[in-house]
């Protein structure tokens, strides 16, 4: 199986992320996933800082996606997290799944993000006409992740 | 000697990224946070929360877990990206 | 929320979906689905003709988007299916769908590519060196549809 | 008159896309079937496959369902889209 993880600052091109993914052969069946920086509670978002933990974020989405590839038979794991600051609209992560077969695709790509949400060293900080505050970690996520146990 | 890291708004809290402490090894998560703690009280309380997570050596860890000298223990507040 | 479906002979742009689905303002998850050609059997597959019905598969997609649309909090979707002959590693379909929330436009993606494999009127004809024959039905798309009921 | 459509596998077994059949209406899908049938035994075959799916005015329907004169009734195997 092909992993590539990167953290990086500059966007990325899901359009490249999804051409790669297209030449494992065998796999029939490519998702992919993007998070997008947006303003979900009205508030005026002017931007978001994402803070990580520089070596323990590759090695942390390496050994995701290693795990992933325990569980279900997958030709290719692309994961992208970006850092630094982000502006509305910008690209957040990226997760690329290539497989023989959709339902593995789909839970491996989900599976991903749930992992990633709960596990990855990242952290956000949002910048609104009201102040900075860091986000917090939702109980969506724990529970999220759980259903994979 | 372990290099002790803080992340977030841990780090923020604390006003330290990085902290190099000198308390007995092996120690583990838990005793490491006591001996942070007694730095001073704005320590004692951002080290005490339940919700802090740890990763020696860059892998998540319980607080169990065991520190020896030379390791690389890192401390910060729930993730939040993807 | 957009919908947006297409029956087409000619290939699709995977890139220009996802740049219309980023498009849709608090939308912070995108979820793409592909489908390849592929030979699955260790055949030697040479190429594969869509037959469909036609007027009806519009029909179909389009009353999957809406049923899907009625089950979680959606902001778009696109669903694209070629027809006509297709060559090895060619794209067959395209489902793509944005949400404020990432557990929804995963959940509604698959479920839109369940249900398309068992009620959209497709039917593929595998050309092989053996000979040219019909892509029988399969069980798990019965199955995979059923989780959703 | 009903227009009736045969796709793919079904199709080629009966070596016609479409049909106008001429049977006494109201009629359901499974009597339409039966009337369909009485073309020829490879007729009579192909189409007595309890698998056999079936679209009124290009919408999904069961075996039991009515069809009125002017209904465009399509027969199909499962489908294999996607």
């Amino acid at each position: 199986m092909t992993v590539f993880v990167a953290v990086q600052t500059d966007d990325f091109c899901q359009a490249s992320e999804y051409d790669e993914l297209r030449r494992n052969a065998g796999c029939g069946a490519i998702v992919t996933f993007c998070g997008l920086v947006r303003d979900l509670q009205s508030t005026t978002l002017s931007g978001m800082t994402l803070e990580h933990y520089p070596g323990m974020t590759e090695k942390a989405l390496k050994d995701i996606a290693y795990i992933a590839k325990s569980r279900w038979k997958l030709g290719a794991v692309h994961i992208i997290h970006r850092v630094g600051t982000l502006k509305p609209n910008e690209q957040i992560v990226l997760v690329g799944v290539a497989s023989a077969h959709r339902a593995e695709a789909f839970s491996a790509c989900e599976f991903i993000m749930d992992y990633l949400k709960n596990r990855a060293p990242f952290w956000k900080k949002e910048h609104t006409a009201q102040g900075a505050y860091w986000v917090e970690a939702k109980v969506s996520d724990q529970q999220a992740l759980a259903r994979w146990e | 000697m372990i290099k002790v890291l803080f992340f977030a708004a841990l780090r923020e809290r604390l006003h330290c990224d990085q902290y190099t402490a000198h308390c007995a090894t092996p120690a583990t998560v838990e005793s490491l946070l006591l001996h942070l703690q007694q730095h001073n009280e704005q320590w004692q309380q951002a080290l005490s929360g339940t919700e802090l997570l740890c990763a020696i050596n860059q892998t998540m860890v319980s607080h169990s877990a065991e520190v020896v000298a030379g390791d690389e223990v890192a401390f910060f507040p729930p993730v939040t990206g993807g």
